[in-house]
């Protein structure tokens, strides 16, 4: 069908335009995930925007399911909310019937199978799922929107995904670089790189901004930090 | 949502009327578990666009509460329709709530709240909804309407004190929510927020810095957006309980024939 | 009831050779074993009053209510089977919140007993299921129509009424309301009548404990059921314990 | 036993207005071992005695939890029982996912009882045959909730149901006006020497065949480990045992039978027809 608006754009009355529901939104923010031997960090901006407005500067778009395992979301934020309060009471269900918690491995699987049941509706969301396997050793879970699953030492997510993820390849994968060895990467170098690539893509990227919000997994349990960016 | 495939619920006796037991439903969203009490609706005509609709509504928290304000225009496209539009509801002792956007969707919904807390005070057990569970509510309520893309048309403002402390947050009709110290939707986002955010980064507001940004805003509000009033309801919820007042703002446009559009 | 036993009453869907339902009235039976209800319909609004029975110390004082609020403006007190009453209440809650959504108003007493009493009948036609074993007392204070009061047995019958009881004592207590000059007197009144009467159709001998539950809606309260304040409530069980105090003097006197 | 025409369904009122299967129903409860719940005024407690089918089966699970403040013990069909908790839980999760914020006590109890009700009026069902005792935690304290196979619900101090359990709500009758002001540890013991009186001479309570749980401000609801078991039991240890079992003649066989058949006599704190 000949539409007026886009064949005819001079014909077209201002002000006269047809809406049409539009089920997502793009409300932005970026996650940075690194495993370690014995560690996983993951850290996420607390900017949630709206195109050029800011909804909140404060928003943690870490979700706490275990002990052990933290997600990190970020996209479509409506989609995300619901993902999670869906994820968290299907992890207490598992916990009800088995009598423990999820290991992060399998909340990895059930996250898949949750986001592919959506297949043809699916939930706009950037998924980073990090947390300790059942060996102990740190684990960084990547996904798509529509459930591609797959497995990780280091991952970014989210609208800054392609200013962070090259640094990380580079820094942690060490792509790129000549006469360097491969060695285990401690925990404070982890933490400090993740907060570089964020200071670096919160000057490119106008989705991510304002604080990192970062959670350390260990055997101990989770710690906090937080980190601020900058804020335009 | 498949927590349960319900076991213990038999058919219904006593079709036409209420079941015995039924489980608990989303408005507008009959749920297989609960024998359904409605015919499925077979068209598929679902709202595209809002009709009559209300502008921006702001809220503000202060150190002991919060304060919500939005004024009583509902425009029917760019007709100013209905001056006398209510859209910031008392829910019960603890809550306020604002909305802006489709004003019979507010409706629709204002009235589910309303039966919400009739039930709740006949159950009796003297416990109250907090603002967190209402606004939880409220998201899934939206979120439920938007992925059968037939949304309710809204942006709310819930205000209230949870656990003794001031809440604010806010959904719209996707189901995005948040929540934060200052919170204004549509034209209100631009020039409301900065003025509001710029009062409370200088520090803890009070009851009364607080009522006066928010009129400040309201004013300015009026004066840039065309689908604004010169009256609007401002509330303020504490802990001592809610009042909602009618405002009229004095407007000046003396200097107007000062300004020349080029 | 000579059909006892011939295999005639069974069923809620079967007649007895001379034209009775006796499921129904057994379910009646399970009324009348319950702590004793009454409802006082004054001059300015409706007054409940229960003798709630306890029967173990173990209970919470005060929980485990047989007055319910049903919408803003409609109370019920309910005799019998508690657990069917609560099924009662919830379907004339919802009742109420279909009317409320469907209208904008609060429901007429007069339209929620109709639909109440045909749900309670509905559970008598069938021999899949047994009538309820309750009975209960609706009742509301409107400004155009004044105080209202219906009650409803298991069989799905209903009457409206200026003065009603049921339960264990009901006849002590009939006569009682009988005395009264119902349609003079305020709910203030009429809460101390209520009071007086549920001590004195107390069988002190067979249960030992009760508890009295007030509630009213009126005038005053501006058409809301709610509980009588507390004052108020123990200013007239204290009176109704003074009269039945005077009372046994009176007899042991004239002994 | 004998047998009435009125006893066959549970659709059918006898002439006196009763409902013989839903009173059989409430017998079920009395064939479940025993388990008693306790509140002081932060805390509920549920204590339940676990019994092991065989020499070679394990002790059968008495205390489930539901959320992270209700907990419930059982007493009656365990299968019955399951399906009660499933739908418990579920509503609790619901309840959370829609509101954010844990299921208030009193009304899922209420959902309960309006659920089980149902199943006492209808031809193709029966009542469920098991008793809960309910603990839980929300805005206005614990609670300490009883459920009935008649679908009949009651907030309570403090209460014992299932086998013998007379003569612990005789000890909890006793001593209700201690449990508010005493502290938790004070509140176990109460419930452990509850327990204890329902039990024969020979036996006694070890970590194996006792259940305890606890839930209360800022606790989430807790089974207790071994370990705990063995601390909150030696409150209790070496005391001499009081009521129908210690009075008894020593070692006297009869100590304990007699009670037994008391109990049956007993009037069950809560009768099937609760119309009273």
């Amino acid at each position: 069908m000949l539409s007026v608006n886009e064949n005819f754009p001079e014909y077209a009355v201002p002000g006269a335009k047809q809406h049409r529901f539009e089920p997502y939104a793009d409300n932005g923010g970026s996650i940075v995930a690194i495993a370690g031997d014995d560690y996983a960090v993951i850290g996420a901006d607390t900017r949630l925007s709206t195109g050029f407005s800011i909804y909140t500067r404060d928003q943690k778009k870490l979700f706490k399911l275990s002990e052990s395992t933290v997600l990190g979301a970020t996209g479509c934020w409506c989609d995300t909310l619901t993902l999670t309060r869906l994820l968290q009471a299907r992890m207490q269900m598992y916990e009800h019937e088995h009598n423990k918690s999820m290991t992060t491995p399998a909340v990895a699987q059930m996250l898949s199978t949750m986001l592919y049941y959506k297949r043809f509706f699916p939930y706009y969301v950037s998924n980073v799922l990090a947390g300790l396997d059942s060996d102990g050793k740190g684990c960084v879970y990547s996904y798509d929107p529509i459930g591609h699953c797959a497995r990780h030492n280091f991952r970014a997510g989210g609208s800054a995904a392609a200013q962070l993820q090259p640094l990380l390849d580079n820094q942690i994968g060490l792509k790129n670089m000549q006469n360097v060895t491969e060695a285990p990467l401690p925990r404070e170098k982890a933490l400090a790189l993740l907060k570089d690539v964020f200071i670096s893509a919160a000057e490119r990227d106008i989705y991510t901004g304002d604080s990192i919000y970062i959670l350390i997994i260990t055997a101990s349990g989770i710690q906090e930090e937080k980190f601020e960016l900058r804020k335009d | 949502m498949a927590f349960m495939g319900d076991t213990m619920n038999p058919t219904p006796l006593w079709q036409n009327g209420p079941s015995p037991g039924a489980f608990y439903n989303f408005p507008g969203n009959a749920s297989t578990i609960a024998p359904s009490r409605h015919g499925v609706q077979d068209f598929t005509a679902h709202s595209a666009s809002p009709i009559t609709t209300t502008t921006t509504v702001i809220g503000v928290k202060f150190d002991k509460g919060c304060v919500i304000a939005g004024d009583t225009l509902g425009s029917y496209g760019s007709l100013a329709r209905f001056r006398d539009c209510p859209r910031v509801m008392k829910v019960n002792d603890l809550i306020l709530l604002g909305c802006g956007g489709d004003y019979a969707d507010f409706q629709y919904l204002k009235d589910i709240i309303q039966q919400k807390i009739i039930d709740e005070r006949c159950v009796g057990d003297g416990l109250q909804l907090k603002p967190r569970s209402l606004h939880c509510w409220l998201t899934r309520v939206l979120y439920n309407k938007r992925s059968k893309m037939d949304p309710l048309w809204n942006s709310y403002v819930v205000a209230g004190i949870q656990d003794g402390e001031p809440f604010l947050g806010a959904v719209d009709k996707l189901g995005t929510a948040y929540e934060d110290a200052v919170i204004s939707n549509g034209l209100g986002a631009y020039m409301a927020t900065p003025l509001l955010r710029d009062a409370v980064d200088k520090g803890p507001l009070d009851q009364e810095t607080a009522i006066a940004v928010v009129r400040k805003s309201m004013e300015v509000l009026f004066y840039r957006d065309a689908r604004a009033f010169q009256r609007y309801q401002l509330g303020v919820v504490t802990a001592e309980g809610i009042k909602i007042t009618d405002e009229e703002l004095k407007h000046d446009w003396s200097l107007a024939h000062m300004i020349q559009m080029k | 009831m000579s059909s006892i036993g011939t295999g005639y009453d069974l069923s809620a869907s079967q007649f007895s050779p001379d034209g009775r339902v006796f499921q129904v009235e057994y379910a009646a039976k399970a009324v009348e074993n319950s702590g004793t209800v009454i409802g006082l319909r004054g001059k300015d609004g409706v007054v409940f009053a229960v003798e709630k029975l306890i029967t173990s110390k173990l209970y919470e004082p005060g929980a485990n209510k047989r007055i319910f609020h049903i919408d803003e403006h409609v109370g019920m007190a309910v005799a019998g089977l508690i657990s069917d009453a609560r099924q009662i209440v919830e379907t004339a809650r919802s009742e109420a919140s279909n009317y409320r959504s469907q209208y904008g108003s609060p429901v007429p007493l007069k339209y929620l007993n109709e639909r109440v009493s045909m749900y309670m009948h509905a559970y008598t036609l069938y021999s899949a299921v047994r009538p309820y074993g309750c009975s209960v007392v609706m009742g509301t204070w409107t400004d155009y129509e004044g105080p209202q009061m219906y009650m409803l047995d298991p069989s799905g019958v209903s009457f409206s009424y200026f003065g009603c009881a049921v339960g264990k004592a009901k006849q002590a207590a009939k006569t009682e309301i009988e005395k009264l000059k119902l349609g003079d007197l305020t709910v203030k009144e009429l809460v101390r009548e209520a009071a007086r009467i549920i001590y004195l159709v107390h069988d002190e001998l067979k249960d030992k404990q009760f508890e009295l539950e007030l509630s009213w809606v009126s005038k005053d309260t501006k058409g809301r059921h709610e509980l009588v304040p507390r004052e108020l409530a123990t200013e007239a069980e204290n009176q109704a314990k003074q009269a039945l105090a005077d009372i046994e003097d009176s007899d042991e006197g004239e002994m | 036993m004998f047998r009435n025409q009125y006893d066959s369904d549970v659709t059918v009122w006898s002439p006196q207005g009763r409902l013989h299967q839903v009173e059989y129903a409430m017998e079920a409860v009395k064939l479940g071992s025993a388990t008693i719940g306790l509140k002081n005024k932060d805390y509920a407690v549920l204590i339940a005695l676990k019994r092991a089918v065989s020499e070679l089966s394990a002790y059968q699970k008495k205390i489930i939890p539901i959320d992270e403040h209700i907990g419930i013990s059982i007493s009656g069909l365990t299968a019955d029982a399951r399906m009660l908790s499933r739908y418990m839980r579920t509503e609790c999760l619901n309840h959370r996912y829609s509101h954010d914020a844990p299921m208030p006590v009193g009304r899922l109890i209420s959902s309960v009882g309006n659920k089980m009700q149902i199943c006492t009026q209808r031809y193709d069902k029966r009542p469920l045959g098991v008793g809960l005792l309910v603990a839980g935690y929300d805005d206005q304290g614990p609670h300490i909730y009883q459920t009935c196979p008649s679908a009949n619900y009651f907030d309570c101090r403090a209460m014992a149901i299932g086998a013998r359990s007379q003569s612990a709500r005789t000890y909890l009758e006793k001593h209700l006006n201690t449990f508010m002001d005493c502290d938790l540890q004070e509140l176990v013991a109460h419930g452990l020497r509850a327990l204890r009186d329902t039990l024969p001479n020979e036996v006694d309570l070890n970590t194996k065949n006792v259940s305890i749980c606890i839930v209360g401000p800022k606790t989430p609801l807790r089974i207790c480990d071994e370990e705990e078991l063995s601390r909150l039991l030696a409150l209790v240890e070496g005391e001499e045992r009081r009521g129908g079992t210690a009075t008894g003649d020593a070692g006297a066989p009869g100590g304990a039978a007699p009670r037994d058949q008391g109990d049956d006599r007993d009037p069950q704190a809560a009768v099937a027809m609760e119309t009273e």
